[in-house]
């Protein structure tokens, strides 16, 4: 594993926790991004993921100094996968250790709002009716009608 | 030679993942100028442009040599 | 499992994230209180720790039910180990998922927040010279000193 | 008969995890003044009362078949 990295299969909750624990740290924050059946009462089929890999992983490791700077003794992972995730799948894991728990909070929520304005990754949903890009300016289909 | 990487819906509009032009100099904003004309769909959407993997202002200058990228708004997380 | 446990054996994460992830929810956080080995310049060989069983896993189920009245939609689980722990082992867990991200986050920390004011749960701490049980009015030995 | 049940420094302090008073009914304090008065090491610290696994205030009454806690800060997490 990479600290900051893309992948394409499932994401493994223990080997990132385990990369950042270390004998001075006292707390752990993991967040998860998981596939939602439900928004804004469109039900989801699936999403896919594609990311621009080499500069996600530049911008995702970036990220993790910008925090390691903002909160010095932290230590930080993130892993995004893209492809075809289902329902309840992981798309983005942060794993942030930290000596006190104040920071290891701060630096995951952070992480992944940073991770939603720059890193280059995109998300299709894909709906019962339609699919879609979802960038900036998200529309989604009016209940029980047609996408596009 | 300039590289043009297209992602998502990008790559959708362009109908292509990646093409390549026979210039030796030009700015982002000439970039996106002749992405428009090749392409008028993309007119009125929300781009950046990366360039060698780094986010790119409109004045930068690209080289021959460099890979640049069309980036739509990002919903990665 | 129960969502709201003390356990003696070593926590299992996935277990906890297992239980709180359904298709609605977006988000988990989980957060970890582990072992550290210095504290204030003073090395832990271990900690002891030791509870109230059932009025701490009372406590904890009312944490739970708490946040779920504060941050509707997120579902709770929390487990504390006691016994003897060693450095990096985890004394506890608070995994919350949620529809959205924020929400897991805020609900997750004041969980641990709140176990640190009501739960009765005791923690010795063990160094080279000396323990103690840490309490409200926290000790330290000086540094190189004698404890006690 | 009330129980009381001992935890952490209170444990090491009574030198016992339980016994049992054969009192009929006391308040929170009262009880409190007899350990103080059993135990002189338990005066000056900080200690909270649980009655049937609830804390209590130091006016609340304990019934004979109640178990009591003598609860220390605490340190958990």
């Amino acid at each position: 594993m990479k600290p900051f990295e893309i992948v394409t299969k499932p994401i493994e909750v223990q080997k990132y926790m385990d990369y950042v624990l270390h004998p001075s740290a006292g707390a752990v924050t993991v967040f998860t991004g998981n596939v939602r059946e439900w928004t804004k009462g469109v039900r989801t089929l699936y999403l896919a993921y594609e990311a621009y890999i080499p500069m996600a992983e530049k911008k995702m490791a970036e990220i993790g100094a910008e925090m390691e700077e903002k909160w010095p003794g932290i230590k930080v992972a993130i892993v995004h996968r893209i492809g075809e995730l289902h329902i309840s799948d992981i798309a983005v894991l942060i794993a942030v250790s930290s000596p006190h728990r104040k920071a290891a909070y701060e630096a995951n929520e952070y992480a992944i709002d940073r991770i939603k304005e720059v890193v280059p990754i995109w998300k299709k949903e894909i709906w019962e009716n339609g699919e879609e890009w979802i960038g900036a300016q998200k529309k989604y289909p009016e209940k029980g009608g047609k996408s596009r | 030679m300039i590289k043009i990487k297209y992602f998502a819906a990008a790559k959708e509009t362009a109908g292509k993942e990646e093409e390549v032009l026979k210039q030796k100099k030009m700015t982002v904003q000439q970039l996106l100028d002749w992405i428009e004309q090749a392409y008028p769909e993309f007119k009125g959407m929300s781009l950046q442009v990366a360039v060698n993997e780094e986010y790119a202002r409109r004045e930068d200058t690209i080289h021959s040599g460099d890979v640049c990228a069309l980036i739509p708004p990002v919903s990665g997380g």
